[in-house]
C-alpha cells in the first residue's frame, strides 16, 4: 500500500490559518489501512482543528468527509455539491489525492493534510516498511525476492557495498542492510553463485528518471 | 578589490559597453584533443568568450571543464557550461571549485537537456538542483564565500555567472518572469535560446526592458545561423521550445541550390544588425554548431571584429 | 438422564461464600434452593475481611449475596438454625428454627456449608490478649484494616489512637498445638492472611515496620509463593522462632514479645501492636448437628470424609464442603462448593421452585422513538434527600416518560412499570449497578424488550452540597445514552450437548464420569498410550489411602461407560468457537477428526522435573519422588530394606527460575517416611527440607513421623545438601548444614528420594489452542473473577487438576467435580444466547486491514474470505471494545457503547 | 488563575474497576467534584482518540481517564492502549499550544477506593491551576 504519515498539526494550521470553512477529506483507500487518511483520522484532525480555533478565540466550520477513493474521477466527482461551500479543503489521502481534487476543482483551495512517504507495507501493526521504489522493472526474482533499489540506501544492484557492517547500513544502525540480507537468504537458498555474476547498469527509462510515467491499456481504454 | 566580480574578459567587455560577442564550441565525443584544438582555432580572436558545452543534448562528450581547460590552453577564454542533469550538489560545487583553480571565469548554469533525448536515455538522472538553484549555488559560492550548506569556502570561486533564457518557450508570457527569476537568483548574463523568429523576440525584449532586466545583467541574443533548409525543417519540428518561421524556411528555399547556407548566414547578420540597434540587447551569443571554420568569416560580415581589448 | 433418581430441592446450611456459591450452582442447574443462615446476613466470614488475596472481597461477593436474594429458586432463610434432620435421599425432611417459629423443610439432599470460626485467644495466658488493647487478633487487625469497616481503614492502635510505627503477627495461634487448645492441625490459610496483612499494612503507611514470627512459612497455594516474595521485597521481616510470651511495657502501650530463635536463644523485641494470627475452628454449632444426625467427625472435630470423595459424608445425601470439613481457604470452599452440586446431581434430579421464566418475543423497540423509564434503587447508607432530587431533576429530563422507585421485587416492579407506562428503554440508578445487571436484563425480557436496551447511573460518591447537579448530569448522561442504544442483535444457538476432556489423568477421568454420569456425551483425550497419568504412580494419598486401587476402578469405569469416547495417543490441534458451541480438530495416530462439543474441559496434569543436581542420573539410588513411589509399588522391598534414606524438598522448586511451591511433596515425603517407619522402624530417614508445608490437617502426619522418629533438618538456598556417591553399591553420603547445631552433617544413605518441582504438561499450547491464558508459573490462569476457581479465562473452558497447580489425588478429585458441575450448567441448557454487549463488523465498511485481527485481546477477529471482511464471532465476543476504537475504517460498531454517545456525551454534560 | 474559576472535566472511568472502587469511595463519604463529568465504558480500550478530543472541542478545560492497573485489566491490553492514546492526544494539545497536563490517564483498583475520588481532585487542582484554555 501507499504509506503516509500525518502532517504535523502545527503546519496545517498554519496552511489554514486564513480561512474558515475547511472540509477535511478522507480516502478510504490506503490512507485508511495505514491509519493516517480515514474517515477516522479525518474525524481526528477536524476536532483538532476546532480545538485550536476554539483555543484562539476563533469561529471556524470544520466538516469531514470521507471518499471510497480519492485516485479515481467519479469519486472525487461525489464531492462537486459541497466543494464550493468551503474556502479550503485539506486531504488526507496520499499524494495523488490533493492533485486529482486540484484538477477536477480548479477553484478550490486544496491542502496536503499528510506526507506521502512510501510504497510498502505494515511489518507489524503500526510499523510500516518501504518494499518498492516503482522502478518499472522489476527484479526481486534475481535477489531473493528482495528489491535492493528500494531498500538499499544507494540502490546498489551489486552490493553490498563497504558501509554494511553486522547486517546495518552506514546510514543508520536501525537501516537494515538489504543486500547483507540477500546475499543470507540466497546463500541458504543455495543460488549465491547468482550474486556474484555482475548486474550491468539498470535502464532507468521505465522509473520517474525516464520522466512522468503513464500506463495505457488499450483493451480497457473505452 | 577590483569592481569586477570575476575578472573574465566577457564581464569586462560588457562592463566596458562594448556589444558583446560570444562564439561556442562542443567538445569531442572521445578524447580527440587535436580536433578539439582545429575547432578552437577557428574562433580565436573572433570573440570575446566561447562557450563549452556539457554533454549537451544528452550525449556524451569530453567534460565541459575538460575541454574549458583546453581552450584556456590555447588562449581563448571559455564560457564553462554546466548542467544539472549529470551532478548532484557535492559534485556542481566541487567542478565549480575545480575550474575556478584552473582559471576558468565564466560559467553558463543550465538544467541540461533530459537523457531521453540523447544516446543514453536509460541512464538515471540527477536533476538535484535545478539551473535556478545553479544560479544561486554558484552566487552563493562567490558573494557568501560559503558553500550551499552555509559552510565557509577557504578561497571562495569568482565565475561570471551566465543563464539561458528561451524566449519562445510556452508558455510565452512566463518566460520573461522566469528570467527575471534567473536574474534575481544571481544570473550577471543571459544567453538566449537561438532566435530566428524576431517579431517573438522584440516582444520580448521590450517586456524585458519594461521590467529593466537589461539593467540588471546583460542579455546577449542567440544566432544560430541556418546551414541547410533540412536544418531549418529538423529545427521547426524536432527541436523543443524552437521557433522558426515558415518565412524564414521559405526564404531559405528561395536561395536556391548551393546559396541556402550564405543565405543562412546573410539572415544572421541581419539579425545581428538589428540587435546591435535593439534595446536591452548586450550582446550576440554566436552558435555555429559544427560550423566554426565559418565563425571567422560571419564575425567579418557582421562588422564584429576586432574584438575589443579591455 | 438417571430417570431413576428421585427427584427434588436441596438444602444449604451455612450462607458462607461455599453456601452462597453452591446455592447459585444449583440453582442454575435447576434445583429449588433452600438456603439457611444463622445470622441476619449472607456473606460468612467473608465481609469481615479487608481483601482475599489478592483483591478486594467486596464487589466480588455482593453480586453473588444479591444473586441468591433476588433468584425465585433460592429461599434464603436467614436467622434461622437447623435443629434436626431426618429421613434420607430424596426425601429428608429438616427442622428449622427461623427468627420467630419452627418449621419442618422438606427436601433431597442436603450440602453443609456451615464454614468456620476463628478460634478465641483469651485461653493463651501468656499473650495478654483481652487484657491489653494492643493485642488483637488477627480478624480483628482486618477489621481496622477495611475501608468499609468502622475505622474506614484509617490504621489506628486501639490503646491511644496513634498510627503505629511496628506491628507484629505471631503466627499459629491456636494452631499446631495440642497443649492449649487442642488444634494439632494447621489451619492453613493464617500464613497467608498474615503477609497480606502485612502488605496492606505497608501500602497503607510504607514506613510502618512489621514483623511476622512464625514457624513454617505455608505459602503452598496457588501464587502464594510469589505472593510470599513479594512481602519480602515490601521488606516484611519474617522471623522463624516460638514465642514464649507478650508483655505489656512499664508505663506504656507497647508491648514486647519474648521468643527463642531458630537456635534456641531467647530474645526480645517491643512493638506498640500485636496481631495474633488465629486458627480455624469448624462452627460449633454445625458440628453439634452433625453428630447429631451422624455425620462422622474426626479427630480434629471436622467431619470426616475420604479423599476419593472428597465432599461426601458417610450418609447419603448429606454432603459437605467448606471449613466444616477442613480449614480451606476460599478458593479451596468454593471448589468443594462446586463440586457438592455435582455430586448432588449424581443422586437427586432437579426440582425448582419457580419454572424458568418465558419471554415474550422482543418488540421492535428500535423503531420507536426512545421513551425512556427511569428506575432507581436506594441503599440505606445513601443520601435521603437525593430520592426528591432525582424525581425533581428526572422531570426536567426530555425523553424521561416515567420514573420509579424500586425496592424489595426489583425485578417484577421494573417489569410491570415498563409495561403499564410502554417504555422501550430503561435507565437504572443506583448504588452499586453492577449488582443489578443480571436483574435488569432479565425484567427487560420479561417486559419484551432487548434486554440491552438499558443504561445504569452510578449513584455513588456524590456531593451532597451539589447532589443536584450530578444527579442531573449523571441521569442526562444516561438518558442520553440510552437513547442511542442500537439493539444489539441476539441469537439464540442450540448447546451441542457434548464435553470434551483434555487429559486422561485423575482430574479428567473423573470430570468425564461426572458429565457422562448425568447422560452427555463425553470425548476424552489423552496423549499417551494409557489412562492413568500421573497417578499411576502415587501408592497412596497423603491420608494413607490406596491410590492404585481406586485408580483402577475408576479407569474401568470410564471404560465401562459406553457415553465416554477414550481417545488415547491423541492430541488437539485446533480449537473453534465459543461455550455452547466448540469444535475441536483432535489428531489420533496421523488422521485429524474433527469433534463438536459444547464445553471444553483442560486436565492435561503435570510432572516432576527431571533435576539437574544432586548427581541424579548419575548414580543409582537417587530417586526421583515420583520414581521412587513407583518403586514402592513394584519392588518395595529393595527400599523398604534400607538402613537409611534421605529426602531432599524443594529440589528446583521455590527458586528464581522457578519460583512456585509445588503444594504436595511435603506431604508425600512425611507419608512415605511414616510408611517407612511403619514397616522398618530402625531405618534412619532424614527428611531435608526449608519449610515444612504440611498445611491443614497434613501436619497430624508431620507429627506421626517426627513421633516415630524421622529427622528433619532445615536448610538454605545459600547452601543446600550435598549427594556424594561412596562406592560402587550406591552407597551414598548426603551432607547438610545443620542450622540448629550450627555446623554441616554428614548422613549416610542407601537412597536419596529428589522432591522436584511440579510443572503443567503442554499448558502453553493447550492456552494457545484454547484461548486462555497461563499465570506468570505457567499454570492455567482461572478466570478475570478470581471467585470462580475453576473456570478458564474463556467461557465454556474448565480446568481441573495440576494443569492449574500442584495438588494431591484428593484436591485434583475436588476440582474435577467442580469443572463438571460447571460444566452441566452449559450442557443442561437447551440453548445458548450469543450477541448482546459484544462488537460487530459491517463487511461493507471493512477495510480489511487486519488491524482487529492484530489489536483484539482475545484474537477473536479473522477475516473471513467468504465475505472479504473481518468477522468477529459474537459467542466468542468479550465486549471490551478494543477493536471498535482500533479499527480504522469505523467498520466495527458497538450497540452498547457506540462512537456516537462517547462523541455526544461531552455536549450532554456541557448543556 | 482566579479562585471562582471551576473548571469543567470529563472523565472517562472503566466500569470494572470503577465500579468497585466507587462502592469503597462511597462508604468512605468521599464525593466527587460536581464539575467533574463522568462517562462510563466498558473497558478503558474502548476510548478513542476522537473521544478524548471531543471534551475539549465542546469546551471542557481537563480530561481524564481511569483504569485498571495495567497488570489487572480484565480486557488484558484496554488500559494499556488507553495510555498509549492519552499519550498522543498530549502531544496534539501541545502542537496546539494548550498544556498536555490538562489530559491524564490513572490506574484505579478495588483495593484503593479513595483513588476514585482523590483523581478527580487532584485533576481538579491541575487544570484550576492552569486556567481555562485560551490564548493569552
Amino acid at each position: 500500500m501507499i504509506v503516509a504519515e500525518q502532517k504535523p498539526i502545527k503546519e496545517i494550521l498554519e496552511m489554514v490559518k486564513d480561512y474558515n470553512k475547511i472540509l477535511v477529506l478522507g480516502c478510504k483507500g490506503c490512507v485508511t489501512v495505514c491509519n493516517v487518511g480515514g474517515s477516522k483520522e479525518a474525524a481526528i484532525l477536524a476536532s483538532t482543528l476546532k480545538i485550536a480555533a476554539r483555543k484562539n478565540g476563533k469561529k471556524i466550520e470544520v466538516e469531514e468527509h470521507t471518499l471510497e477513493r480519492q485516485c479515481d474521477p467519479e469519486y472525487i466527482d461525489e464531492i462537486k455539491d459541497m466543494i464550493d461551500d468551503y474556502d479550503a479543503v485539506v486531504s488526507i489521502a496520499c499524494g495523488v489525492g490533493p492533485q486529482f481534487l486540484s484538477e477536477r476543482y480548479p477553484s478550490a483551495r486544496v491542502f496536503p493534510g499528510v506526507d506521502t512517504k512510501f510504497m510498502g507495507g505494515a511489518v507489524e501493526h503500526g510499523i510500516w516498511s518501504e518494499r518498492c521504489a516503482g522502478c518499472g522493472t522489476c527484479v526481486v526474482h534475481h535477489f531473493g525476492g528482495l528489491c535492493p533499489i528500494a531498500r538499499c540506501s544507494k540502490s546498489l544492484l551489486n552490493g553490498p557495498c563497504g558501509g554494511s557492517s553486522n547486517g546495518k547500513c552506514e546510514i543508520s544502525k536501525d537501516v537494515d542492510c538489504i543486500w547483507d540480507i540477500i546475499v543470507r537468504r540466497m546463500t541458504e537458498l543455495g543460488r549465491l553463485e547468482e550474486l556474484l555474476e555482475f548486474v550491468p547498469p539498470k535502464s532507468w527509462i521505465t522509473a520517474r528518471d525516464g520522466g512522468p510515467r503513464r500506463l495505457i491499456r488499450e483493451e480497457l481504454v473505452l | 578589490m577590483s569592481e569586477y566580480k570575476s575578472g573574465s574578459n566577457l564581464e569586462k567587455v560588457l562592463k566596458a559597453g562594448h556589444f558583446a560577442f560570444t562564439g561556442e564550441c562542443g567538445p569531442p565525443q572521445g578524447a580527440n584533443v587535436e580536433h578539439l584544438k582545429e575547432k578552437a582555432a577557428h574562433l580565436k580572436g573572433c570573440v570575446d568568450a566561447v562557450n563549452v558545452t556539457d554533454n549537451q543534448t544528452a550525449v556524451v562528450r569530453m567534460s565541459s571543464w575538460a575541454a574549458s581547460l583546453v581552450l584556456l590552453q590555447e588562449g581563448l577564454e571559455p564560457n564553462f557550461q554546466m548542467v544539472c542533469r549529470d551532478r548532484n550538489r557535492l559534485a556542481i560545487q566541487s567542478d565549480i571549485l575545480g575550474v575556478y583553480a584552473h582559471g576558468i571565469r565564466n560559467m553558463l548554469c543550465l538544467s541540461g537537456d533530459h537523457q531521453r533525448f540523447g544516446n543514453h536515455p536509460e541512464a538515471k538522472n540527477v536533476f538535484d538542483i535545478d539551473s535556478m538553484q545553479l544560479i544561486y549555488t554558484v552566487k552563493t559560492m562567490r558573494d557568501e564565500g560559503t558553500f550551499l550548506n552555509g559552510q565557509d569556502i577557504d578561497v571562495p570561486p569568482k565565475l561570471f555567472i551566465g543563464a539561458a533564457s528561451n524566449p519562445f518557450a510556452e508558455p510565452f508570457e512566463f518566460r520573461v518572469y522566469r528570467l527575471a527569476k534567473k536574474i534575481a537568483a544571481g544570473a550577471d548574463f543571459i544567453q538566449t535560446q537561438c532566435i530566428y523568429n524576431m517579431d517573438r523576440f522584440r516582444e520580448f525584449m521590450k517586456r524585458a526592458v519594461d521590467m529593466g532586466l537589461h539593467e540588471k545583467c546583460y542579455i546577449l541574443a542567440g544566432v544560430t545561423p541556418m546551414k541547410s533548409v533540412g536544418m531549418a525543417r529538423y529545427m521547426a519540428k524536432q527541436v523543443p521550445g524552437m521557433d522558426v518561421p515558415a518565412s524564414l524556411i521559405k526564404r531559405l528555399q528561395g536561395a536556391g541550390k548551393g546559396k541556402v547556407a550564405g543565405e543562412g548566414i546573410k539572415f544572421a547578420i541581419e539579425q545581428i544588425e538589428e540587435f546591435k540597434e535593439m534595446e536591452g540587447v548586450a550582446g550576440v551569443h554566436l552558435m555555429a554548431i559544427e560550423w566554426e571554420h565559418r565563425v571567422p568569416e560571419i564575425s567579418e560580415l557582421a562588422g564584429m571584429l576586432p574584438r575589443p581589448k579591455v | 438422564m438417571g430417570q431413576d433418581k428421585p427427584k427434588g430441592s436441596v438444602m444449604v446450611v451455612g450462607g458462607g461464600i461455599a453456601g452462597i456459591q453452591a446455592a447459585l450452582s444449583l440453582a442454575g442447574a435447576g434445583y429449588g434452593v433452600h438456603l439457611i443462615e444463622r445470622t441476619p446476613s449472607l456473606g460468612g466470614m467473608i465481609p469481615n475481611l479487608h481483601r482475599i488475596y489478592p483483591l478486594c472481597a467486596c464487589c466480588k461477593l455482593d453480586p453473588r449475596i444479591s444473586a441468591c436474594e433476588q433468584d425465585p429458586n433460592i429461599n434464603v432463610m436467614l436467622d434461622s438454625t437447623v435443629l434436626d434432620i431426618s429421613g434420607d435421599t430424596g426425601n429428608f425432611s429438616v427442622t428449622v428454627k427461623t427468627a420467630n417459629d419452627e418449621k419442618t423443610v422438606n427436601t433431597g439432599a442436603i450440602i453443609l456449608a456451615a464454614g468456620i470460626e476463628p478460634f478465641d485467644p483469651t485461653k493463651y495466658d501468656t499473650y495478654s490478649y483481652g487484657s491489653h488493647p494492643n493485642v488483637l487478633t488477627s480478624v480483628e487487625y482486618e477489621q481496622i484494616q477495611r475501608p468499609l469497616g468502622p475505622e474506614k481503614g484509617i490504621l489506628r492502635r486501639p490503646s491511644d489512637g496513634h498510627t503505629p510505627k511496628k506491628i507484629a503477627w505471631l503466627q499459629c495461634v491456636g494452631s499446631r498445638d495440642i497443649n492449649q487448645c487442642d488444634a494439632p492441625y494447621c489451619s492453613s490459610v493464617c500464613c497467608m492472611s498474615a503477609l497480606k496483612e502485612a502488605v496492606n499494612t505497608k501500602e497503607f503507611d510504607e514506613d510502618i515496620e512489621t514483623t511476622i514470627f512464625y514457624m513454617d512459612m505455608r505459602t503452598h497455594g496457588k501464587g502464594f509463593e510469589d505472593y510470599l516474595n513479594e512481602a519480602v521485597s515490601r521488606d516484611v521481616q519474617l522471623v522463624r522462632s516460638r514465642v514464649h510470651t507478650i508483655d505489656p511495657v512499664p508505663g506504656g502501650n507497647d508491648l514486647e514479645i519474648v521468643y527463642a530463635g531458630e537456635d534456641e536463644q531467647l530474645q526480645k523485641e517491643t512493638f506498640d501492636m500485636v496481631v495474633l494470627s488465629v486458627g480455624l475452628r469448624p462452627s460449633g454449632e454445625a458440628i453439634e448437628l452433625a453428630r447429631k444426625i451422624g455425620v462422622h467427625i474426626n479427630g480434629n472435630q471436622f467431619v470426616d470424609k475420604e479423599p476419593f470423595k472428597p465432599v461426601s459424608t458417610n450418609i447419603p445425601g448429606i454432603f459437605v464442603c467448606g471449613g466444616l470439613s477442613g480449614p480451606f481457604d476460599i478458593g479451596e470452599s468454593m471448589t468443594q462448593a462446586a463440586a457438592s452440586v455435582s455430586e448432588v446431581a449424581a443422586i437427586l434430579g432437579p426440582e425448582s421452585f419457580s419454572p424458568p421464566p418465558g419471554y415474550p418475543k422482543p418488540a421492535k423497540s428500535a423503531a420507536k422513538s426512545p421513551k425512556v423509564l427511569l428506575a432507581y434503587h436506594f441503599c440505606p447508607g445513601m443520601a435521603p434527600g437525593l430520592s426528591a432530587d432525582l424525581e425533581k431533576q428526572a422531570k426536567e429530563i426530555p425523553g424521561v416518560s416515567a420514573t420509579i422507585r424500586v425496592d424489595g421485587d426489583i425485578l417484577s416492579s421494573i417489569t410491570d412499570k415498563i409495561k403499564e407506562t410502554d417504555a422501550n428503554r430503561l435507565v437504572f440508578a443506583s448504588c452499586t449497578p453492577a449488582v443489578h445487571k443480571n436483574l435488569i436484563e432479565e425484567a427487560l425480557k420479561l417486559a419484551g424488550l432487548n434486554p440491552y436496551l438499558y443504561e445504569t447511573v452510578d449513584l455513588r460518591a456524590i456531593d451532597p452540597g451539589t447532589a443536584e447537579v450530578q444527579l442531573r448530569d449523571r441521569i442526562r448522561m444516561g438518558v442520553a445514552r440510552v437513547a442511542l442504544i442500537t439493539p444489539p442483535p441476539l441469537r439464540q444457538i442450540p448447546v451441542v450437548k457434548r464435553a470434551l476432556v483434555v487429559g486422561g489423568g485423575i482430574a479428567g477421568l473423573e470430570t468425564a464420569v461426572a458429565i457422562s454420569r448425568e447422560g452427555y456425551p463425553v470425548t476424552l483425550v489423552e496423549k499417551e498410550k494409557g489412562l492413568g497419568g500421573h497417578g499411576r504412580h502415587v501408592k497412596s494419598t497423603w491420608q494413607g489411602y490406596d491410590v492404585q486401587k481406586y485408580l483402577k476402578g475408576l479407569i474401568s469405569s470410564v471404560k465401562k461407560e459406553k457415553n465416554i469416547k477414550v481417545m488415547t495417543e491423541a492430541t488437539v490441534k485446533e480449537n473453534k468457537g465459543f461455550a455452547g458451541k466448540f469444535v475441536s480438530i483432535v489428531k489420533q495416530k496421523g488422521k485429524e477428526k474433527s469433534i463438536s462439543h459444547g464445553v471444553s474441559i483442560l486436565a492435561p496434569g503435570g510432572n516432576p522435573i527431571e533435576p539437574r543436581e544432586y548427581l541424579y542420573g548419575k548414580t543409582k539410588n537417587v530417586y526421583l519422588w515420583s520414581e521412587l513411589s513407583e518403586k514402592l509399588l513394584k519392588d518395595p522391598k529393595s527400599i523398604e530394606d534400607a538402613n537409611a534414606g534421605v529426602f531432599i524438598q524443594c529440589v528446583g522448586s521455590r527458586e528464581p527460575d522457578m519460583p512456585h511451591c509445588s503444594n504436595f511433596c511435603c506431604s508425600f515425603t512425611v507419608r512415605t517416611a511414616v510408611d517407612l517407619k511403619i514397616k522398618n522402624p530402625d531405618m534412619s530417614i532424614y527428611v531435608l527440607y526449608r519449610e515444612m508445608r504440611t498445611y491443614g490437617e497434613r501436619e497430624n502426619l508431620y507429627k506421626e513421623a517426627r513421633d516415630k522418629g524421622v529427622i528433619f533438618i532445615r536448610y538454605d538456598l545459600e547452601n543446600k545438601p550435598v549427594v556424594e556417591s561412596l562406592d560402587n553399591e550406591g552407597r551414598l553420603k548426603v551432607t547438610v548444614y545443620d542450622p540448629i547445631l550450627e555446623r554441616p552433617v554428614g548422613l549416610k544413605a542407601d537412597f536419596v528420594s529428589l522432591q522436584s518441582a511440579i510443572v503443567g504438561n503442554s499448558n502453553q499450547e493447550l492456552a494457545d489452542i484454547f484461548r486462555v491464558n497461563l499465570d506468570r508459573n505457567g499454570f492455567f490462569a482461572e478466570s478475570p473473577e478470581k471467585m470462580k476457581p475453576v473456570d478458564a479465562s474463556s467461557e465454556g473452558v474448565y480446568l481441573a487438576g495440576i494443569g492449574l497447580y500442584p495438588k494431591d489425588t484428593g484436591d485434583s478429585i475436588t476440582q474435577a467435580k467442580a469443572a463438571a458441575a460447571r460444566a452441566l450448567e452449559i450442557l443442561s441448557q437447551d440453548k445458548v444466547q450469543v450477541g448482546g454487549m459484544v462488537a460487530e463488523v459491517n463487511p461493507e465498511k471493512c477495510a480489511v486491514c487486519c488491524t482487529c485481527v492484530r489489536t483484539c485481546p482475545f484474537s477473536v477477529p479473522y477475516i473471513d474470505h467468504e465475505t472479504g471482511a473481518a468477522y468477529i464471532d459474537p459467542g466468542l465476543c468479550q465486549g471490551c471494545g478494543i477493536c471498535v476504537a482500533e479499527c480504522p475504517a469505523k467498520a466495527i460498531v458497538m450497540g452498547t457503547c457506540s462512537d456516537e454517545m462517547l462523541i455526544e456525551a461531552p455536549a450532554v454534560l456541557f448543556a | 488563575m482566579s479562585d471562582n474559576f471551576k473548571p469543567k472535566i470529563v472523565a472517562f472511568y472503566c466500569s470494572n474497576c470503577a465500579s468497585s472502587a466507587a462502592s469503597v469511595a462511597e462508604s468512605m463519604n468521599k464525593a466527587l467534584p460536581d464539575n467533574v463529568k463522568i462517562v462510563q465504558v466498558p473497558c478503558t480500550g474502548r476510548i478513542e482518540i476522537l473521544h478524548l478530543l471531543k471534551p475539549f472541542e465542546e469546551g471542557a478545560d481537563g480530561v481524564y481517564v481511569a483504569g485498571c492497573q495495567e497488570d489487572s485489566c480484565q480486557y488484558v491490553t484496554g488500559i494499556t492502549k488507553a495510555a498509549k492514546r492519552v499519550a498522543y492526544v498530549k502531544k496534539t494539545l501541545e502542537q496546539l499550544d494548550i498544556e498536555p497536563e490538562r489530559i491524564n490517564i490513572y490506574n484505579l483498583s478495588a483495593g484503593k477506593g479513595q483513588a476514585f475520588v482523590d483523581v478527580a481532585l487532584e485533576m481538579n487542582d491541575i487544570v484550576r491551576k492552569l486556567g481555562p484554555v485560551l490564548s493569552e
